[in-house]
């Protein structure tokens, strides 16, 4: 697939100079899409004095935490190699299980099981994500099947079991417990926030310092080479794939303290955003190559679009088209600031 | 909150408003955006630019936000999932900002008034429009919505219940469709393969099923005109222009007409209302519809008419005003 | 962690290990022994079992039966990956660089802390990788990433980690496939300081002359066993041939002989002017007649291999002339050279040779679909009885034209490359590195049809840095850093080319004559 | 991301006998499904007698073939190693542009430009899917976006286009030349089932007998050979986007028909089932490998099933999650009737 003319990097072995030019510009990657931030918030600026009120970031902050977990989750396990598409199925029906376990069987519209006590719910909660993603690790890596389609069969049974259990319906009488961390407020800003702040740094460090996080890049990058260097492939990648499910799960609990209810289509659909943000962000689907960083400048990006275009008052039948083009205009730039080929 | 009071002193002094759409992929929201738009100008108020969720209240919430931060002093919202509002709602209500609810009625949250059509009254309108036709007793299909949303699942709920207690004799086959006409037309293809008594088909959104389930009626050669032998009673509902047309041609018996103008008349009129400081009493009301008392605020009940043969050519039916 | 311990016995010794994938048995009760400090060459023709048999010796995979010990001791548990790598360090033959980290990293990947709750230190890790790469005289920025190495640069970091576990005892697969003569010299005088320290070495070559040159015992494995064990100097080259191919008819003399021909007379077939490519070679010019096998012999900078892959269209060159058969080529695109009569064996048939997964037909007619049948239709009988004269003008070993090529050993691979490059009946046959990992008795009858292209009236280049290929050549160019430095009647001294190839010749010593090759 | 134990078909040392065997086993691939299809069969004539009619079958075909064109537009791009996910937007925005330039600007509730008369509808939507798959096309091989990204992008963005054009609306008053072939039965068999039987004909004839479908699978298998045996792998590429989203353009067409109106979200949540389709065919991820007929399987599956289900009056809560679980099952079963890993 290179173009005719291009002389292949390794041949060019004497010339050290222009090499170590092209891996600063490489390594900068990553910041590919601090420049259409900054635009993004000249043109907020510009269109509206409500933009930048801390009110309006902050806001557009805790709506970004969810899909931000998502996006975490989705970064590590494509860093590692791998694709989840269940997902966004998993932010729904963890915390539809969990709570379906908690509530007892009396008087509301939805009855549970009351199996648990309620300060279980979140703990129950983790619990289920992380079991979705030992399953789908089980199918994916000791059966061998195609990691794409069993998570796509996954999205669509999890959504179905949701539904099933939760009879269509949104859950709205939930344990305080379980809503209290996607809802609460700490020294002015949302709870959601420094959570998914902290979340981002440990695993941005862990990527970066921790001997597992860079096994991750081993991994997606070779995985024979990292099983030959002595790295557990297939129990990292599990691992992985279980800590994915896991921060789904944990966006679930976010979700429905901010919401306020556990609704049927609770992350329905967000999987493509999810994708999306991730890549303009920098992580390749190839796996092996991104950061975190990157990954969160990319939901920031397309949070941030969707508060301007409110803000600008875009024609509500235009939304949908900007927010295409602005998926593809993103990748463009993040594809000539990091100056390298896609695949 | 720096920005917060800029816009109230915008258009005359009147209170700016935040009107957000469910979505804009749809027949009825269209119609229903476009009579917003109308209203809105005609009536001389100050709506902030309307915004477009679709179909995600994650969206729904965002946009609220930045009506938040805009100055709205009233918001029109039509929340498709009526749980995940809730905490939306709160909000608005520490800010004392009144919400106006269309089409849908949230679960928790305060809110102003809920301005909708009965989606119960729809279903057992249905139900009893049906049973009468069929006599009481054959089949019938039921093209469900999708079964997480609320509208939907009134709609059938009311639509079983009615018919298990009025005409136990008619077996209702459900099936649901995610509001997709194709899986709509799949599944009444096979409903009709292995029932070819069927008598009776209640489509809950003409919008989406009207189209598809003709089109596969036609190919099948049972669209029979209404009176003849071998007619499949079909009601419809949404009261859009497309269904009078075919009820006027005898493909389909009737139509809940849904409201699409008054829903935008009435919800800018309860913003305005509330944004001005206005209260209001459970009862009846000017306009024939009742307001009732709910746990969480108020209801306007609008009527939703029965739309037949008979009376398809009214004028008042918004159905037959829509710009064209 | 390396303290050598009184020895208790051979530094590895694996016993009736057997392994089989599904049907296919690489190994059987198959066994070797490597004493304390001993060099030992494990030789055999591709898919012998060489690698299956590192792969065991590495902990990678577990035999399906055999023992295994290590200085006596029996062999760590599968998983314990820190136990393995104390006992065995190993050069893989493929590569097991990750493109997108950095050279220090994958130095040190795994270890790259002490402790797997400790944070990595970088800049620490940076200075003690540049400290182990200057042992190896390979001059690297530790910081760089992988992928920016050349192939060489690569191989030698791959030996450096290797090496750098401290082990007692080292494999090294084919790691002189990819380097270039000084770079195996380098290897070499690493490798002999290391084993005047007492390490031992399990050494795998296709090339015999490397395991007289650093080995003191040699094992041969064929078809999945043992076969023999002996001190080097006890197994001539012929001896050893034999062990290898179980054919004692066939001596180590080639069947081809490049004197004794008369050069076909007529118009060149091949004729370059004035070529230039930036960053790899300029202002080359070559003339080839019918019936001539030419070389373009060079390390691995020499741009050589750029220069035939421009031949064969895949760059386009910023200036210069290609003609064949005196009509010029449009540069820069292969179906204009495959046209034009260019036949083409790209260097790597992993990457540019092979599509593994269909069959040995299909890749071979890859070049000729348009000769298949009318309207731009294949049929696949035409394709079948096309594939089964390649197979068999070819000799390749295969169960049948359907047979996806991926199954294939090494060698027979690189002959359906051949076959697909021959297919179109070219003028010019552009080989590069044609034997490349190639087992010897395979090697000689590529070279042979080689030859044969030749004989038939077309001409052929060789470009090349194995002496063995070259040697198939009438004449041979040598480049260095871009510019052809030296030009050899047939009948040169490894020596010569050898040192043209480093640049240590000027650039009139050409047409040297000398004949005493081996 | 293969493991080490990755199986091989054969090699020299191998013992014949078995290995053929093996061979055969994987030749076969391509029906992995069609015991799957049997014991749907067999259920669903357990389960009402009305499954085995023709009127039955007819229908589940009818219903088949909009997808059906779709999964054999993505099982052509997918052999050559690529991916369009902007398919299931290109079946709804190329009829709604077409009607668009053809509809005059009157009367009815959806106005068009009426540039060129109604006959050329057909030829416009072909040639506005044509437009599509050349943009696709030029921002993957020229500008070396990830193809991944970039056909999301357009998924959002056409669907946003089309929603923009139509307003939202459903489109009623259609040429009659439009719906004409979605509509119509040809000696008592709806025409848009001949028509996608002899498109999948003349597809898997292509990629069996002519030298631009093998092209496919050796574009597919191994990019960079391919180009050094002189296949223009950029613009067979090129062509197959084109050709896909002119086949997803066509199943437009079809749908129109056969549904009687252009809807707002015809195809919407379509692609999933397109690559559920296709992979549990038979057909790889990674390029070079599967055949139109296993995809044409898998298709079948996936609405036998519906059909099935509707039939034996399944719950309707309980329908996602059995989809899902049969996308699973149906995994399952092709990767060991296959013998192979997936990778
Ligand atoms: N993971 C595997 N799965 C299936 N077959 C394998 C695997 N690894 C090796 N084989 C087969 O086992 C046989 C021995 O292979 P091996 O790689 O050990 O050969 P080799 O002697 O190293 O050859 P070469 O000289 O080409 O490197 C070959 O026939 C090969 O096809
Ligand atoms: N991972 C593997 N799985 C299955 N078979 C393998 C694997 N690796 C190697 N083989 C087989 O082992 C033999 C040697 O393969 P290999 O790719 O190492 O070729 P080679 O001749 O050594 O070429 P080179 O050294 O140039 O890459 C072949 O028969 C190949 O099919
Ligand atoms: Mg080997
Ligand atoms: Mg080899």
């Amino acid at each position: 697939m290179t173009p005719t003319t291009e002389v292949r990097a390794n041949s060019a072995a004497a010339v050290p100079a222009p090499a170590r030019r092209r891996i600063d510009l490489a390594r900068y990657r990553d910041l590919s899409l601090v420049p259409v931030l900054l635009v993004l918030g000249v043109i907020g600026f510009a269109v509206s004095p409500a933009f930048l009120t801390s009110d309006n970031l902050l806001g557009v902050g805790q709506q970004a935490t969810e899909l931000s977990l998502l996006v975490l989750a989705e970064a590590l396990i494509l860093i590692a190699g791998r694709m989840d598409l269940s997902l966004e199925s998993t932010i729904g029906v963890a915390p539809v299980i969990a709570v379906w376990l908690v509530l007892p069987d009396h008087g509301a519209r939805f009855n549970g099981l009351g199996l648990f006590p309620s300060w279980t719910a979140i703990p129950l909660c983790l619990a289920v994500g992380a079991l979705i993603g030992a399953i789908n690790g089980f199918l994916i890596l000791k059966l061998r099947l195609n990691g794409f389609i069993v998570t796509l069969g996954a999205l669509t049974l999890l959504r179905g079991l949701q539904v099933a259990i939760s009879q269509g319906q949104s859950i709205v009488n939930l344990p305080g417990s379980f809503t209290y961390l996607g809802s609460t407020s700490w020294l002015g800003v949302p709870a959601a926030i420094w959570i998914c702040a902290l979340l981002f740094l440990a695993g941005g460090s862990a990527l970066a310092w921790l001997r597992h996080g860079r096994a991750l890049y081993a991994i997606g990058g070779n995985a024979e080479a990292a099983r030959a260097a002595g790295i557990r492939v297939d129990r990292v990648t599990w691992a992985v794939l279980i800590l994915g499910s896991l921060l789904a799960a944990f966006a679930g609990v976010l979700y429905t303290g901010h919401y306020g209810s556990i609704s049927a289509d609770q992350g329905n659909g967000w999987i493509f955003q999810v994708f999306a943000a991730t890549v303009i962000g920098g992580v390749s689907l190839n796996g092996g190559r991104g950061t975190l960083f990157g990954a969160l400048t990319g939901v920031l990006t397309l949070q941030l679009v969707v508060n301007v275009m409110t803000l600008a008052g875009v024609p509500p039948l235009w939304n949908q088209f900007l927010n295409g083009a602005i998926i593809i205009v993103a990748l463009i730039i993040s594809r000539f600031a990091s100056g390298e080929q896609q695949e | 909150n720096r920005g917060s009071d800029s816009n109230t002193s915008a258009s005359g002094g009147k209170p700016a408003i935040g009107v957000d759409l469910p979505r804009a992929d749809s027949d009825f929201w269209n119609s229903y955006a476009q009579y917003i738009k109308q209203d809105g100008s005609s009536q001389g108020l100050n709506t902030l630019p309307v915004s477009n969720s679709q179909n995600d209240v994650t969206k729904l919430v965002a946009n609220v936000q930045v009506f938040q931060n805009t100055g709205a002093k009233a918001v029109v919202m039509a929340p498709q999932d009526t749980g995940a509002i809730a905490s939306t709602l709160d909000q608005l209500s520490v800010k004392k900002i009144p919400v106006v609810s269309v089409d849908t009625r949230p679960d928790k949250g305060q809110v102003y008034m809920v301005v909708r059509a009965d989606n119960k009254a729809y279903g057992a309108k249905a139900c009893e429009f049906l049973g009468k036709q069929l006599g009481g007793k054959g089949k019938v299909a039921e093209l469900q919505g999708a079964l997480s949303s609320i509208n939907g699942r009134d709609r059938s709920e009311a639509f079983a219940a009615c018919m298990k207690e009025k005409f136990p004799d008619i077996q209702v086959i459900e099936l649901a469709t995610d509001w997709k006409g194709d899986v709509a037309s799949a599944k009444l293809q096979s409903t009709l393969a292995a029932n070819p008594d069927l008598g009776g088909i209640y489509m809950q959104a003409g919008g989406v099923f009207l189209q598809p389930t003709l089109a596969l009626l036609q190919q099948k050669g049972l669209l029979k005109p209404a009176g003849q032998p071998g007619h499949i009673a079909i009601i419809s509902n949404d009261g859009i222009p497309q269904e009078f047309d075919a009820i006027r041609k005898g493909d389909i018996d009737a139509t809940v007409s849904q409201p699409a103008d008054l829903y935008a008349k009435y919800a800018l009129f309860y913003a305005q209302a509330g944004a001005e400081g206005k209260t209001f009493q459970p009862g009846p009301t000017d306009h024939g519809s009742t307001i009732i008392q709910l746990p969480n605020g108020l209801e306007d009940q609008l009527p939703a008419p029965l739309v037949t043969k008979d009376n398809v050519d009214d004028k008042s039916l918004w159905g037959n005003n829509v710009s064209k | 962690m390396a303290d050598p311990s009184p020895v208790r016995g051979p530094v590895v010794e694996a016993d009736g290990i057997s392994k089989r994938f599904g049907a296919t048995v690489a190994l059987s009760d198959a066994r070797i022994s490597v004493a304390p400090g001993e060099s030992h060459a494990l030789v055999g023709r591709n898919g012998a079992g060489k690698s299956t048999l590192v792969s065991i010796l590495t902990g990678l995979q577990n035999p399906d039966t055999g023992t295994l010990r290590f200085n006596g001791q029996p062999a760590p548990a599968p998983g314990d990956t820190d136990a393995w790598r104390s006992r065995v360090a190993c050069v893989y033959q493929r590569s097991t660089i990750i493109p997108a980290l950095t050279v220090a990293e994958n130095l040190f990947l795994d270890r790259q802390s002490t402790g797997s709750l400790r944070p990595i230190s970088w800049k620490q890790l940076r200075s003690r990788a540049g400290e182990l790469l200057a042992e190896y005289g390979v001059d690297v920025d530790p910081g760089a990433r992988a992928e920016h190495l050349s192939v060489e640069q690569r191989q030698f970091v791959e030996i450096a980690r290797a090496l750098s576990f401290g082990a007692r005892f080292i494999i090294l697969d084919e790691p002189t496939a990819k380097l270039d003569a000084r770079g195996i010299e380098k290897l070499f005088d690493k490798l002999r300081s290391l084993q005047q320290q007492g390490v031992a070495f399990l050494f795998i070559s296709h090339h015999l002359q490397e395991v007289y040159d650093l080995c003191t015992t040699v094992t041969v494995y064929r078809d999945a066993r043992h076969i023999v064990t002996a001190p080097v100097a006890e197994l001539d080259q012929q001896a050893l041939v034999e062990a290898m191919t179980g054919d004692r008819a066939r001596g180590s003399e080639p069947a081809w002989s490049v004197t004794g021909r008369t050069l076909h007379d007529g118009a060149p077939l091949l004729e370059v002017s004035g070529l230039s490519l930036d960053g790899a070679y300029q202002d080359f010019s070559l003339t080839a007649r019918p019936g001539e096998v030419v070389g373009l012999a060079g390390a691995a900078a020499s741009g050589n291999v750029q220069l035939g892959e421009t031949l064969a269209g895949l760059h386009r060159p910023r200036a210069g002339t290609v003609t064949v058969a005196g009509r010029p080529v449009r540069t820069g695109r292969v179906p204009a050279a495959l046209a034009a009569g260019i036949g083409f064996v790209p260097e790597d048939r992993h990457i540019q040779g092979l599509v593994p997964q269909r069959s040995v037909a299909e890749n071979a007619t890859l070049t000729v679909t348009d000769q298949l049948g009318p309207f731009g239709t294949v049929m696949p009988s035409r394709t079948r009885a096309f594939a089964e004269r390649m197979i068999s003008g070819l000799d390749i070993k295969t169960p049948g034209p359907s047979t996806p090529v991926s199954a294939l050993s090494g060698g027979n691979q690189q002959k359906v490359v051949i076959a697909r490059a021959l297919a179109t009946e070219p003028h010019v046959l552009v080989a590069i590195r044609p034997t490349n990992g190639v087992d010897i008795k395979s090697k000689e009858s590529l070279l042979g049809t080689v030859r044969e292209v030749a004989d038939a009236g077309k001409s052929a280049l060789i470009v090349s840095d194995e002496l063995d290929d070259l040697r198939v050549c009438d004449r041979v160019l040598a480049m260095f850093h871009g510019r052809v430095v030296a030009e050899f009647e047939h009948g040169w001294s490894d020596e010569q080319l050898v040192a043209a190839m480093e640049g240590m010749a000027g650039p009139t010593d050409t047409k040297e004559d000398n004949d005493s090759h081996h």
